[in-house]
């Protein structure tokens, strides 16, 4: 998953040959409304806690643009930005307003719908741009879109990084 | 050691840059003493090799900056006319019967923080400084990539109409003589805006229908009705960017087709789609930021990637050539293989359409001739960051 | 194409990301529901080895940008603790016993144009948030390349001394307890603050003399003396930019030497100068933004250039190497030679000093280890544009 | 004269020959106190116009580094921005605060002074970034000092490119 802006670090490798496939595009996350609290609009279960012996399994790192989490994501990782990735870096605010995705973890086999809240006011982190824009569509789509500045609802508009929240399992369609 | 410094330049000087010149034979009379002051003007009217190169600085988005550039030439002294600054993740317009461009930006008091202020601020053509600005309702104007379709021009010029997503999307309309918002008009369920005569404008919906929204004199609605819906917003997306030759809009989809949509005044009538591709050959897909355009010969223009055609997730990664259409014949005319890549493109007026892209590899903008598809020239390091879109000067 | 696509993830996953795992054995539970709206906080005291890394964005000088590094940290997503923003090239100081980082900056209503606003913004390190503001009077603050003798602390903490240039000189007392200016003192021919005791400071003038001016406990000014010329501000100047251990300020020059001030709250006192290479050594010179540096075993740092001496217009240029010496002995105690070039640094706390360097080719900051002089790593992609100045933590 | 910034642009040569020579640093321009249509400061002879058949003459090129007038500059030349050598690009405003310097034009052997006007009010230009310092002193020497931001006196203090303004004929010194 090579966001096209990681040529701006590393300008060695020029032949279209490695710049032809997959190259991501930097935008924002886009989505359905979704406070900070509430249920999500999209089909969701509620995650069981604590249902036996077993843990809960992901695995791979989230500051890696190919992290399971990131499948819809767009900007910049929180992960590298003195966030994680579901937590804001310091003196940031998170967006209530967010682009719902739905993300497969290879480490468990199922489906889970991933929010992607912006850390919002400060200017961008910089750090990590990553972009997947798996099932996003244009702008005309509200609620599928990562094409917008999804600092909504904020104090600020400044968009810095955003997050991929787990927000529960996906429903088989 | 100022001294010995100016004797090392004036030895070296003599002896290398003007072997031909000793100081001690009657030298030219001295340089006159220069006014001080002087601030450069533009042409009212760009020449059709200018360009809007509109820096978005997306490491850097409140500080964003739109280049004149004129494409004709060689090197950046040529190159650069000049530059005015456009914040946060703005959108541009210009409008040549005014002599004006058109800029929406949003500030905050502290920069990144503090009040928020959205406001439309009209540049002048010739100056190149601000003339008057309109304040806006904070925290309504789009805020997203750069798109042609954000700003328009109605009522012969007299109005701009201005894209709102709030998430909740409407037009506000601004009265560009009076300086002053007259009306804002919700189009729930529809985006952007498409100009359909000169007293009305259409909108794309996610139901894969057109709005179109006829206004009375004073900026007030007159009527709206839909179209029949003519596409699959979850399925058979199209793109939001259509290129356009008089009354008809192409909008290209994500798998390569284009559906013509008529806009002539009357509500949005969708006709039958064809394909970008003909049968056997290969099935590439448009994709980029600025991925449309279209020339005063009357042909389209659209970005086009080999990959990204039937794979989800590959409509914004750009493209390797640009494909020219014939739409009349529904035949292409040109294929501009880039020299590199490209994100977003834009296409000069005139009859000798040049065509300016911008190769995010990096982040340079290079010209192509849009009649015989040959590379002309890189155009680069005149401080740009991420020219995300650019545009013809009209 | 939504599900096409996640079950090609899946397949993917299966066979090659979890080889040894399949979807029908008993899965574990799943992942549970996380909690949204939370943000991380830092710890009151940043450890030595966190630096402040201050980006002034010399392209975008509106959206500087002060990064938090964890330089002992292998990976970017390890090493970047947070952000806040300068913008203007503004200056910045941190406070550990109120901690609280100050920063001085400039914002117009408009980004680049509009009413100028001067502010002293009061960052606290553990959420990195603004606790508190206070207005300056516009268009007096000293703004140029970022500098460790704009900002100082004054009366236990308690006053904040800025140094302004208008291009008048003068410095503005701030009561950090109230949040408010209490006095500006005007020190014409003299700049910056050098700290000397609790109750006043010193400035360097443009006629070779230190000023020192005593306060009273409200701020107002008690005295002020002037010491003997001791430098040529033509012939022979000094850098603005001393190291310093303990009472003693040492002022390196252009021409390679030191000269030693005495600044014991007492007015200043220069002493006599000494040369940073022996008799028959190369006649290396300080050059860069960043120059000067101390650590905590009473060492003192300079960033050194090969072609600097006695070079006219080399002393910005930057340096090949940092040397250290023992101002005691006046002895060089370590050569750190760079993998590349260096513009600025900064030497950490505590007894295992280790040396922050910025690497003007790629911008990009270089650690050596102060005690062996070896390179440790490289730190970069984390969001920085021209990292003009760094700072150790507090 | 490279300056360091070049490298941001051109990232291919990076060994240390190639950039322990005369490598610029990045600043501002610096000076004393010049009303738009003051006389300077420093020792000044007002040049002669018309005086005989030959014209006074310059060469090289106003978008070089290397240009003479540029001997005690540093920012980004106006001369790629949208103005000249001594104007400033649409929309910008010329600083009348200014610092002086003094240079030599060999196509004619005189010392000239030159003042270096900044042009305000637009962020940085970012073309033509030039740095030399000759002559150059710390900012204790307000007159000499290229340190600072010297859009002072005007309604921004944003700073976009710096002008080489011909004010007159050195005296010898």
């Amino acid at each position: 998953m090579t966001a096209f802006f990681d040529r701006l670090f590393e300008k060695q490798a020029r032949n279209l040959a490695q710049t032809s496939s997959r190259r991501g595009m930097l935008k924002k996350l886009g989505g359905v409304l979704v406070g900070a609290s509430a249920v999500p609009l999209l089909p969701v279960a509620r995650a069981e806690t604590g249902a036996g012996p077993r843990k809960p399994v992901e695995q791979g790192s989230d500051t890696d643009c190919d992290y399971w989490r990131y499948c819809a994501i767009d900007g910049f990782l929180c992960s590298c930005c003195g966030g994680s990735a579901n937590t804001c870096p310091p003196g940031t605010e998170m967006s209530p307003v967010t682009w719902i995705g739905t993300c497969h973890n290879p480490a468990d086999g199922r489906n889970y719908v991933i929010s992607y809240n912006d850390c919002c006011g400060k200017s961008t982190c910089g750090a990590c741009l990553c972009q997947r824009d798996e099932g996003d569509r244009p702008p005309y789509r509200p609620d599928k879109t990562n094409d917008i500045n999804w600092c909504l609802g904020t104090a600020s508009a400044s968009y810095h990084c955003s997050t991929a929240v787990v927000v529960g399992v996906a429903f088989d369609e | 050691m100022l001294q010995r410094f100016l004797m090392v330049v004036a030895f070296v000087s003599v002896t290398v840059i003007m072997p031909g010149f000793a100081v001690a034979e009657d030298p030219p009379p001295p340089l006159p003493v220069e006014p001080t002051g002087i601030i450069e003007t533009l042409p009212k009217r760009y020449p059709p090799e200018w360009f809007l190169i509109q820096d978005s600085a997306f490491f850097h988005m409140s500080d964003g900056k739109v280049y004149v550039i004129d494409t004709s030439k060689e090197t950046v002294g040529d190159q650069v006319q000049g530059m005015f600054n456009n914040s946060l993740m703005g959108n541009i317009l210009q409008i040549p019967s005014r002599g004006e461009i058109m800029s929406i930006e949003t500030f905050h008091s502290r920069g990144t923080r503090g009040e928020r202020i959205d406001v439309l601020t009209i540049w002048d053509t010739v100056n190149l400084a601000p003339v008057a600005e309109v304040m806006l309702n904070s925290g309504d104007r789009f805020m997203g990539m750069p798109q042609r379709v954000v700003l328009h021009a109605l009522n012969d010029d007299r109005w701009l109409a201005i894209f709102n997503f709030s998430p909740s999307t409407s037009v506000t309309l601004v009265d560009l003589d009076q300086r002053e918002v007259i009306n804002t008009i919700a189009i729930p369920g529809c985006s952007f805006i498409y100009g359909n005569g000169e007293m009305s404008f259409s909108s794309v919906c996610a139901d894969g229908r057109m709005l179109s929204v006829s206004l009375n004199a004073d900026g007030t609605e007159r009527s709206r009705e839909h179209s029949e819906p003519f596409f699959d917003s979850d399925d058979a997306p199209i793109f939001e960017r259509p290129a356009r030759v008089g009354d008809i809009a192409y909008f290209p989809t994500f798998d390569g087709q284009v559906h013509p949509v008529a806009l002539t005044g009357a509500p949005a009538k969708p006709m039958a789609p064809w394909p970008l591709y003909g049968q056997g050959e290969e099935a590439w897909a448009p994709s980029g930021i600025g991925i449309d355009g279209e020339d005063d010969l009357g042909r389209i223009y659209f970005l086009m990637n080999p990959e990204a055609n039937g794979v989800d997730g590959m409509h914004n990664a750009g493209g390797a050539e640009i494909w020219v259409f014939d739409p009349e014949t529904r035949k292409r005319v040109q294929r501009i293989p880039l020299q590199e890549w490209g994100l977003t493109f834009a296409v000069s007026r005139g009859t000798e359409p040049k065509v300016l892209v911008t190769n995010p590899i990096d982040m340079s903008v290079e010209l192509y001739d849009g009649l015989s598809g040959d590379f002309v020239r890189k155009i680069t390091g005149f401080g740009q960051e991420t020219p995300l879109y650019l545009w013809g000067s009209r």
